[in-house]
């Protein structure tokens, strides 16, 4: 899309936007499909987002003009889609994710790039053509429409009704940049309606090509790129749509579809759980200006100041209340590992007083905190720390009196000596030469 | 009086005079031949400082010039051994720049604002010529001014000297060999005069040593050396105690003020000898005085008593000590001049300096030509008149020599002493045919020496044998002098033509041997005319021109100053090794795999890895050639992670080529210098090492974890990029795979139960 | 979602055709085929006692998958066992093999433990619960008992996983400050250094040296001066930089060298005068 | 030694048992005033520096910098007074001939001089 | 305990267990046993539960291999060293020597140009078998020298326990160097009166001061044999040498030297004009012939050399 129009509507949205990064998003999903997500999409341009659609094999709009990204969020729809267009590869979904744009991947039965993209998340697809089944609870529905219970976490709004989900779980790898948002029921399986008990049995059996089943799967999990921008693996767009949204759980109740929805595209495209760092200081003890050098034994103040995106507000706040904030004074392994404690008086600013080692060498003050879900927070400053310099050290210590003394002493008598030499009488030596 | 040849007769005085005038007419020359000898690098390439120690001599002068000494004397590095860092006040020898700082003040006092880096080029011509004029003094002391200046000529162009002063080598040995040497003289007149004030002369220029080379060690070994000797001797004498305690008192305090230095001269064995010394000459001065008072008989046994008593109390005092670590025993670098095998085994680092190899003897020849066979014959001659100085250089000899075959680049300690003696008898040899008395009259001067050692001979030898006689007896028949003219001629002439060949030899060594700086290569074209070979500046230039200030460049320790002085970018090591392990971490980085290095790389930070690469152009001299001491060195730390045999064929040869070992071929090393060498030559033929002559396979190594930045125009730098951490949090190498749309194969669901064994 | 699966059971049991079992045992025997352990199971209600299996043992479970309806046995789709520790929420899949006529017989052999089984710890139980899925069937998810197996190894984590909690504090072993020893000690040693001047003055009492000429023109500027120099770096040592002491320094060098000729001439003089 | 010396000393010491009370005995007959006047200088520093060096031992010897300073004054000074001592003792006068009495004062004051520079420079 | 089987095995089969006939072997050569091309195979066969260490070496004269006969007799130290284990743990780990006269083939199969060498085969299967899976044959690197020591350190890192090797006390050394400081105290009385005499010190200064700066260091410090394999003595190379070099150069240098002092010191007290004439040509004339042939020499080492005298 043209840069001026982007940047015209960054201007004219700037008052609305929520995101902190930015409100152009790419929705890529077929024409057919795009009507099943109405209330979505009504419910992100309610929220100030403008959103752009291209049909998976249009060419335009482009991802990356010449590696620069053209949007700040990309929704990936199109699940049953086969082929893509050119330059909607996995490489370069990786690519802007790396540039800090926030991409939601929609999986479905049908194998497509997506399923060579996922691994490289740790997420593994089930083979194709595998949804998920469960036949809990007892419904009318097919087996591939589910009711899942919503699992307590800090992305989605707690207690949140069961929702609606139709796709293919995903084995979650260990990664801890992957956060599960939505897991299986521990009853539900991934298979093909017509498989045999037998089928199942030997899947799981050497060389068999695995069983997807049980809890630990993932069905909506999220992946939080090292600073980059956010990635959101869906099992089955259908958790988004429409249908979902209105459709009654067995139990009559209404779903929590639309809620998960907005929660979990608030997550991806960085409006909750975004930290950032807005300034770091240190110095000495009762001074202000940071040192070039500090000494071996000084007492080193060192202050960060923390603030969190405000959606609602639309502004940067200061975060408050974080207990588990750490410094270390590295040089090669950590000299000093401290927590940073919260400065009660300014709302935002952490800030811890130490005793720099007695060792000299290039430091870093480093402040490293990675919270699941949330965006990473990473400073480095590094600052050399010296031995004290030549008048740097105590003088004229109690030890030491008897040497000063000395010394002391020993000029006086010298001047002394000499003189009482020089003042004598030499003729004493001649007398002795005499004799 | 009969004289071989007319004499113009002018009176003495006139004589004196001409001759005095004659004599600094000559030193003023041979300064001037010895300073235009060493601007031959200059001529043949450019005012520029030479080789890797000097970088950062010249580093550390622009510093103490720019911010003063006291910054100077503070200075912390932190770009040096990084994350280490260095303090350069306290571990350098901050003679050489403080000379050269005071230099360039003066000067800009003056108003002649010369460039600090032509200061630091031409320091060491200028002090070679100061040295030329010491050695005239020290051997002007041992036998007469034609000798001195004969000496004056020799050191002035002798190459043993000329290889490490040349215009542009900027090291402490530059200044170092003129402090030796005057040391030396001022030493050997206090011994002469027994004077205080020559002795505390000697202990500043003692102290301006210390603050100038680690050399100085030398020093403070032969002095009490020399002392004790002439102790042992019977020649004990109150000028003695003079000299050596006046010396003593106030050169090791002072030599303490060296921050580098600090409290060795109490606390080591190296310098205990001296603080022995001094200790004996107290006791036996203390004999002295009590024999003044008393009969020999009591004194005899009283001063046997206390001598012994007192000798056996210092004695275990000593061993106390060092049982109790007070004092700490020799030092590697010092003991394995003594167990010469002692650095391979344990100091691999201080082995693997090409300057530590011994000495083969063309070395030696190169280096002193005629001087090295005239050298026995002056300290025989030293031995026909064995005064209290003479000692001193037979002692030098001896102690020279050995050190000088053990190490090459002690050669440099040698060659004083070598010239001071080959002068000697180089001298006496034309006084003999220069003499103009003829034989028949009885001879008129029969020279000073002579009178001068017949008590001394007869004092010292009293065993008789029969080569005492035969001289004696000569000198006794008086009858001493050459009666023929034409013997006279062709001694002369033969001298003569001996001493020009001397001064070709000494052009033509310097020319082309000593005048290359090693930062610039120089390689003869077709049609013989020279063609530079600039790689190194070339690629320094690069890093400082292309990549952030802080940016982190890891190498082997032998550029580390260059990085530091051309490129100024932080370095792990450097030349100045003091620190084994992160020697060695280099080493172990470039010596295993890249999974294996990158961890290490990221924890020092490093952005840039520097390789010199020869196998292009035929540079011997370059990294795959090291190669074998980084494993050496990082197998001394890690021996179960790296093994020297692991880096050679089954038939232990050491090959690059297809047959070499897999642990050769996934080194850092390795594929950081073979990398994309093969494509350079189309893949098709295969590549070719000219320094190892050996084929490379047409395909060349991958690397997953570093780019490749830069390479010099004869490929002799190589510069690679290390990577960030994939993003994504995949290693580097299946990342790179996805980046390359290879694909990855399938996988299911793993069981997380591990049984325990 | 384990409270949820009876519950649900209860209410859908009415309207649809349900999955019953027939006669499910569970038997535990030894390596040496001892029976350990051999009791019938109930789907209403756990086991009461846990089920140990030891590292060699085998647990055996055999049932047979009964259509409640027209009762005979089939072949459900879906018929798991369910490992599941509550502890630490690991969980595990095994699927069984059923035959046509609903038969099960199912070994868990500790020898070669199954790769459905999760990681546990030492004494934790995991719950076996069985689920029975088909189409056009009242599902079932029955825990059968609570199983305790032997320890394994821990779950594998991520290098990087320890980044991501609080960890451990660090801190720095300073050297210790050199003690110094109180100061009246020093004080009075101080003191002491003082005292050989007594031996001094009594010396030089009994020797008793004649100073006509301390006063004398041509030597007090000597001793003066050497005074100087001993004034000037005392001096030195209290305050002044090297620089400046160096500069003091040469000029008064200049005046000693000047006043020392006079006086040692003078001296020199006088003595070969006699 | 001149001769002169030792004939002397046949002459003076009385045959005590005890050679050091011989020797302390000779030693006041002949020593001159002048010299005896410098002896007493060297037995002040030497009594100076024992103390010293006593208390580096027995208590602490932590500014170590400031020990070998104010010790190594003594024992310089000492050694240089004694170098002095040495050259103006007229029984060593053929030993020095190039050095006057005076001349031995001059060196004495110069080394002195440099001496205490850098004892205060090391003091710390 | 790994032996039992091995002890058992025996009994019950018929076949004799590899590693019983290979622990009789070692019995017989106490502690090392002497290979032929057969019991080669047997010892180094793919699957074996021990692990041993052969020396190949060429110890007979005619190979004239100094550094084997060098090596040789640290190597059977060790071996005995590890003879001294208990036999359960002995008879996991062998020390063999394979002789280049017994077995060339064996020699050329794995390719060694060069004797000594030590190679190193681990257990293949078995308890001792090294769980990085690179069974050897690892080569011992003579980096460290010919020493028993260092030898039994990093041969300890093979065997199933390590090498319980003692650097032996040398008491002859002792007993010689007080032998030599008694005797020369005894001696002092008649060897006084020659030490005092300078010429004896001037003779020694100037032999060592001679030797030290033609090369011999070198040659020491870099062990360098006394001539070259084909019997040339001028090793080519600026640097490098052999053993003779050192004797001829100072042999050089020493003619130089005295010829110089004769011209200095006795020609000049020669009494007849005629006889003084005679040794002036004489000495000049050794002068510049040995003077050019140190050039030609020194031409050799290094041929950029552009000077030459008479030769």
């Amino acid at each position: 899309m043209l840069p001026l129009l982007s940047l015209l509507i960054s201007l004219v949205t700037l008052v609305v936007a929520r995101s902190s990064t930015g409100t152009d998003v790419l929705v890529i999903v077929s024409a057919e499909e795009q009507k099943d997500y109405t209330l979505f999409f009504e419910d992100l341009e309610g929220r100030g987002y403008d959103l752009f659609f291209r049909e998976p094999k249009a060419e335009k709009p482009v991802l990356l003009d010449a590696d620069v990204p053209q949007f700040h969020h990309v929704l990936m729809l199109a699940s049953d889609t086969k082929a893509f267009a050119s330059d909607i590869t996995p490489q370069n979904i990786v690519e802007l994710l790396t540039k800090n744009v926030n991409v939601v991947v929609a999986l479905s039965p049908k194998q497509n790039l997506f399923y060579t993209l996922a691994p490289e998340f740790g997420l593994v697809p089930p083979p194709p053509g595998t949804p998920l089944i469960s036949y809990f609870p007892e419904r009318t529905d097919p087996p591939t429409v589910l009711p899942v219970h919503v699992a307590p976490g800090p992305i989605v709004t707690p207690n949140t009704p069961p929702v609606w989900f139709s796709g293919i779980p995903f084995s979650v790898g260990n990664s801890p940049l992957l956060v599960p948002i939505l897991n299986a029921p521990s009853e539900s399986f991934a298979s093909d309606s017509d498989s045999t008990t037998e089928s199942i049995v030997e899947s799981v059996e050497k060389g068999g090509e695995g069983l997807w089943a049980g809890s630990s799967l993932g069905l909506v999990t999220g992946f939080q790129v090292t600073d980059g921008g956010r990635a959101l693996f869906l099992g089955g767009g259908a958790i988004l749509s429409d249908a979902f949204a209105n459709k009654a759980l067995p139990d009559g109740s209404s779903s929590g579809n639309k809620q998960i929805a907005h929660d979990v595209s608030a997550w991806a495209f960085q409006e909750s759980l975004v930290l950032r760092i807005d300034e770091t200081s240190h110095h000495v003890v009762n001074a202000t200006e940071p040192k070039e050098y500090y000494t071996t034994n000084d007492q080193v103040v060192y202050t960060t100041k923390i603030s969190r995106w405000n959606a609602k507000e639309n502004e940067w706040e200061p975060h408050t209340g974080v207990d588990d904030l750490q410094l270390e004074f590295t040089m090669l392994d950590p000299h000093v590992r401290t927590g940073i404690p919260e400065d009660l008086a300014r709302p935002g600013t952490y800030s811890v007083t130490f005793r720099a080692p007695d060792r000299h060498g290039v430091f870093k003050f480093i402040v490293d905190y990675r919270r699941k879900g949330w965006t990473h927070l990473k400073s480095a400053i590094t600052v050399p720390v010296v031995p004290p310099r030549h008048d740097g050290y105590p003088r004229f210590l109690s030890a030491a009196w008897p040497y000063y003394a000395g010394a002391v002493s020993t000029s006086v008598g010298f001047v002394l000596f000499a003189a009482l030499y020089l003042a004598g009488e030499t003729k004493e030596a001649g007398k002795k030469k005499k004799e | 009086m009969a004289t071989a040849y007319t004499l113009p007769d002018i009176s003495p005085t006139a004589v004196k005079n001409t001759a005095s005038l004659v004599r600094i007419v000559a030193l003023a020359l041979i300064s001037g031949a010895a300073i235009a000898s060493r601007l031959f690098a200059v001529i043949n390439f450019e005012s520029i400082i030479h080789e890797f120690d000097p970088w950062f001599n010249y580093r550390a002068t622009k510093v103490l010039a720019s911010q003063g000494f006291y910054e100077f004397w503070n200075w912390f590095d932190p770009t040096a051994w990084y994350p280490l860092g260095r303090v350069v006040g306290g571990t350098v020898y901050p003679g050489l720049m403080a000379t050269s700082g005071v230099i360039y003040n003066v000067l800009h006092k003056l108003n002649l604002p010369v460039d600090i880096r032509n200061i630091c080029v031409l320091l060491a011509p200028g002090f070679s010529a100061l040295t030329a004029w010491a050695t005239y003094m020290f051997t002007k002391e041992m036998k007469d001014a034609s000798a001195g200046l004969l000496a004056a000529a020799f050191i002035g162009i002798t190459p043993g000297y000329i290889s490490r002063s040349v215009a542009g080598s900027y090291d402490n040995e530059a200044i170092a060999i003129f402090l030796l040497m005057f040391t030396f003289f001022l030493w050997i007149k206090a011994v002469k005069l027994g004077s205080a004030l020559y002795g505390s002369l000697a202990a500043l220029f003692y102290f301006y040593m210390v603050a100038a080379w680690g050399g100085y060690a030398f020093i403070t070994n032969m002095i009490p050396v020399h002392a004790l000797t002439l102790m042992l001797m019977g020649r004990y004498s109150s000028r003695l105690y003079v000299a050596y305690c006046s010396w003593y008192a106030i050169g090791t305090l002072s030599s303490m003020q060296v921050p580098f230095v600090g409290f060795q001269p109490v606390r080591t064995s190296e310098h205990m000898g001296a603080l022995g010394v001094f200790g004996l000459l107290q006791i036996v001065a203390f004999a002295q005085l009590a024999r003044a008072h008393m009969s020999s008989k009591q004194f005899k046994d009283l001063l046997f008593y206390s001598v012994i008593g007192i000798g056996l109390i210092g004695a275990g005092g000593f061993v106390g000590l060092t049982y109790m670590g007070w004092i700490a025993p020799w030092t590697g670098r010092f003991y394995s001049l003594w167990d010469t095998g002692y650095a391979k085994k344990y100091i691999p680092i201080i082995a693997s300096v090409s300057e530590h190899q011994p000495t083969a003897w063309p070395s030696f020849f190169m280096d002193l030509q005629l001087l090295i066979f005239l050298f026995p014959a002056g300290v025989i001659l030293c031995f026909r008149e064995l005064r209290d100085e003479h000692v001193f250089v037979i002692i030098y000899a001896l102690v020279g020599s050995y050190f000088a075959g053990v190490m090459v680049r002690l050669m440099l300690t040698l060659t004083p002493c070598v010239c001071v003696s080959a002068a000697v008898a180089f001298s006496s040899l034309l006084d003999t045919y220069l003499d103009p008395a003829k034989p028949e009259v009885p001879v008129v001067e029969e020279t000073a020496p002579a009178t001068a050692s017949k008590p001394a001979a007869t004092a010292t030898a009293t065993g008789t044998s029969a080569i005492d006689d035969v001289v004696n007896a000569a000198k006794k028949s008086g009858k001493r002098g050459i009666f023929d003219l034409d013997t006279r001629l062709i001694i002369v002439f033969n001298a003569f033509c001996m001493l020009s060949f001397f001064v070709l030899h000494c052009t033509w060594v310097t020319s082309n041997a000593y005048s290359s700086p090693s930062v610039v290569l120089a390689s003869q074209n077709q049609d013989g005319s020279q063609h530079i070979i600039d790689d190194f500046r070339e690629a320094y230039y690069w890093l400082r021109q292309n990549t952030p200030e802080t940016s982190v460049v890891m190498s082997w320790w032998d550029y580390g100053y260059q990085i530091a002085g051309m490129a100024d970018r932080p370095t792990l090591v450097d030349n100045n090794t003091w620190n084994n392990t992160h020697i060695a971490t280099v080493g172990k980085a470039m010596a295993s795999t890249e999974e294996v290095a990158y961890p290490i790389l990221r924890k020092h930070d490093v952005e840039y890895v520097l390789v010199i690469f020869g196998g292009l152009i035929g540079y011997s001299g370059d990294d795959i050639n090291k190669f074998l001491w980084m494993v050496r060195i990082s197998q001394g730390v890690w021996p179960d992670e790296i093994q020297e045999p692991n880096y050679f064929t089954p038939q232990g040869e050491y090959r690059v080529d297809d047959r070499a070992s897999a642990t050769m071929k996934n080194s850092l090393m390795y594929k950081m210098s073979y990398y994309r060498f093969a494509e350079l030559f189309g893949g098709s033929k295969q590549a070719m090492d000219r320094v190892r002559n050996q084929r490379l396979p047409t395909v060349s190594p991958t690397l997953d974890y570093l780019d490749e930045a830069f390479t010099s125009e004869n490929w002799i730098v190589r510069i690679y990029q290390v990577k960030k951490e994939d993003p994504l949090g995949r290693d580097l190498k299946s990342a790179n795979a996805f980046t390359d749309g290879k694909k990855r194969k399938r996988s299911k669901p793993v069981s997380r139960r591990r049984a325990i064994m | 979602m384990l409270l949820l699966g009876p519950l649900l059971f209860l209410a859908a049991a009415v309207n649809a055709a349900g999955i019953t079992l027939q006669s499910p045992r569970l038997a535990v025997t030894a390596s040496d085929g001892e029976t350990l352990r051999s009791e019938p199971l109930s789907l209403r209600h756990k086991a009461l006692a846990d089920v140990t299996l030891n590292a060699k043992d085998t647990l055996k479970i055999t049932f047979q998958a009964y259509d409640s309806e027209n009762s005979k046995g089939f072949q459900p789709q879906q018929t798991f066992l369910r490992f599941y520790d509550r502890a630490s929420g690991e969980e595990g899949i095994q699927p069984l093999r059923v035959t046509p006529s609903g038969k099960v017989k199912f070994e868990l052999n500790m020898a070669r433990p199954p790769a459905s089984l999760p990681a546990t710890t030492e004494g934790a139980p995991v719950t076996v619960s069985l689920i029975l899925g088909h189409p056009g069937f009242t599902p079932l998810h029955a825990p059968l008992f609570d199983l305790v197996l032997p320890a394994s190894q821990p779950v594998p984590v991520h290098p990087e996983e320890h980044l991501y909690h609080v960890r451990p504090a660090i801190e720095h072993t300073f050297r210790p400050d050199p003690k110094q020893p109180p100061r009246f000690i020093s004080a009075v040693t101080a003191a002491l250094v003082f005292a050989p001047w007594v031996v001094l003055a009594g010396l030089w009492s009994t020797i008793s040296p004649k100073v006509p000429r301390l006063f004398s023109p041509s030597i007090i500027p000597f001793t003066a001066t050497l005074a100087a120099f001993e004034v000037l770096l005392v001096w030195y040592w209290v305050a002044l930089r090297l620089g400046d002491v160096l500069l003091y320094g040469s000029v008064l060098g200049l005046a000693t060298v000047f006043t020392g000729k006079q006086a040692l001439s003078s001296m020199a003089r006088r003595r070969l005068s006699k | 030694m001149a001769p002169k010396s030792t004939s002397s000393k046949a002459t003076t010491v009385s045959p005590s048992s005890n050679p050091v009370l011989a020797l302390w005995k000779s030693y006041n007959e002949q020593t001159p005033d002048r010299l005896r006047f410098i002896d007493a200088f060297l037995v002040f520093l030497m009594l100076t520096g024992v103390i010293q060096f006593v208390y580096c031992v027995l208590v602490t010897n932590f500014p170590f910098n400031a020990f070998l300073a104010g010790f190594s004054s003594t024992v310089g000074q000492f050694v240089l007074t004694a170098s002095l001592r040495s050259q103006v003792d007229p029984e060593n006068k053929n030993e020095f001939k190039e050095v006057s009495p005076e001349r031995a004062f001059a060196d004495f004051a110069f080394g002195s001089i440099v001496l205490h520079f850098f004892v205060f420079n090391f003091l710390g | 305990m790994h032996w039992l089987p091995a002890l058992l095995l025996p009994l019950l089969v018929l076949a004799k267990d590899p590693q019983l006939e290979l622990a009789e072997l070692a019995e017989k050569g106490n502690g090392v046993i002497k290979l032929t091309p057969n019991t080669f195979e047997l010892l180094t066969s793919s699957n074996r539960n021990w692990s041993a260490a052969i020396q190949l070496t060429a110890l007979d004269k005619r190979r004239r291999c100094e550094p084997c006969k060098n090596f040789d007799p640290s190597w059977n130290e060790v071996a005995q060293a590890w003879h001294k284990v208990p036999k359960a743990e002995r008879d996991n780990h062998f020390f063999a020597t394979l002789d280049f006269d017994d077995g060339q083939a064996t020699f050329q199969k794995l390719g060694l140009s060069s004797a000594p060498a030590v190679y190193i085969y681990s257990a293949t299967d078995g308890p001792h078998a090294p769980a990085s899976g690179r069974f050897g044959p690892h080569k011992y690197d003579f980096s460290s020298g010919f020493e028993a020591g260092p030898l039994a350190e990093q041969l300890s890192r093979h065997t199933p326990i390590p090498i319980p090797y003692s650097e032996p006390f040398n008491w002859g050394k002792l007993l010689t160097s007080i032998a030599g400081v008694v005797s020369f105290l005894s001696l002092l009385r008649w060897v006084g009166p020659f030490l005092q005499n300078k010429w004896v010190w001037a003779a020694g200064t100037i032999f060592t001061s001679l030797v030290m700066t033609s090369g011999y260091m070198f040659t020491q410090i870099r062990g360098v044999p006394f001539t070259g394999p084909n019997g040339s003595w001028v090793a080519a190379g600026y640097q490098n040498m052999y053993g003779q070099e050192v004797q001829v150069i100072s042999l050089i240098y020493g003619t130089l030297a005295l010829s110089f002092l004769m011209l200095t010191a006795v020609v000049p007290y020669q009494t007849s004009p005629g006889r003084q004439r005679v040794q002036v040509y004489l000495w000049t004339f050794v002068i510049m012939l040995v003077y050019s042939v140190l050039i030609a020499l020194f031409k050799v080492k290094n041929r950029g050399y552009p000077f030459r005298l008479f030769l």
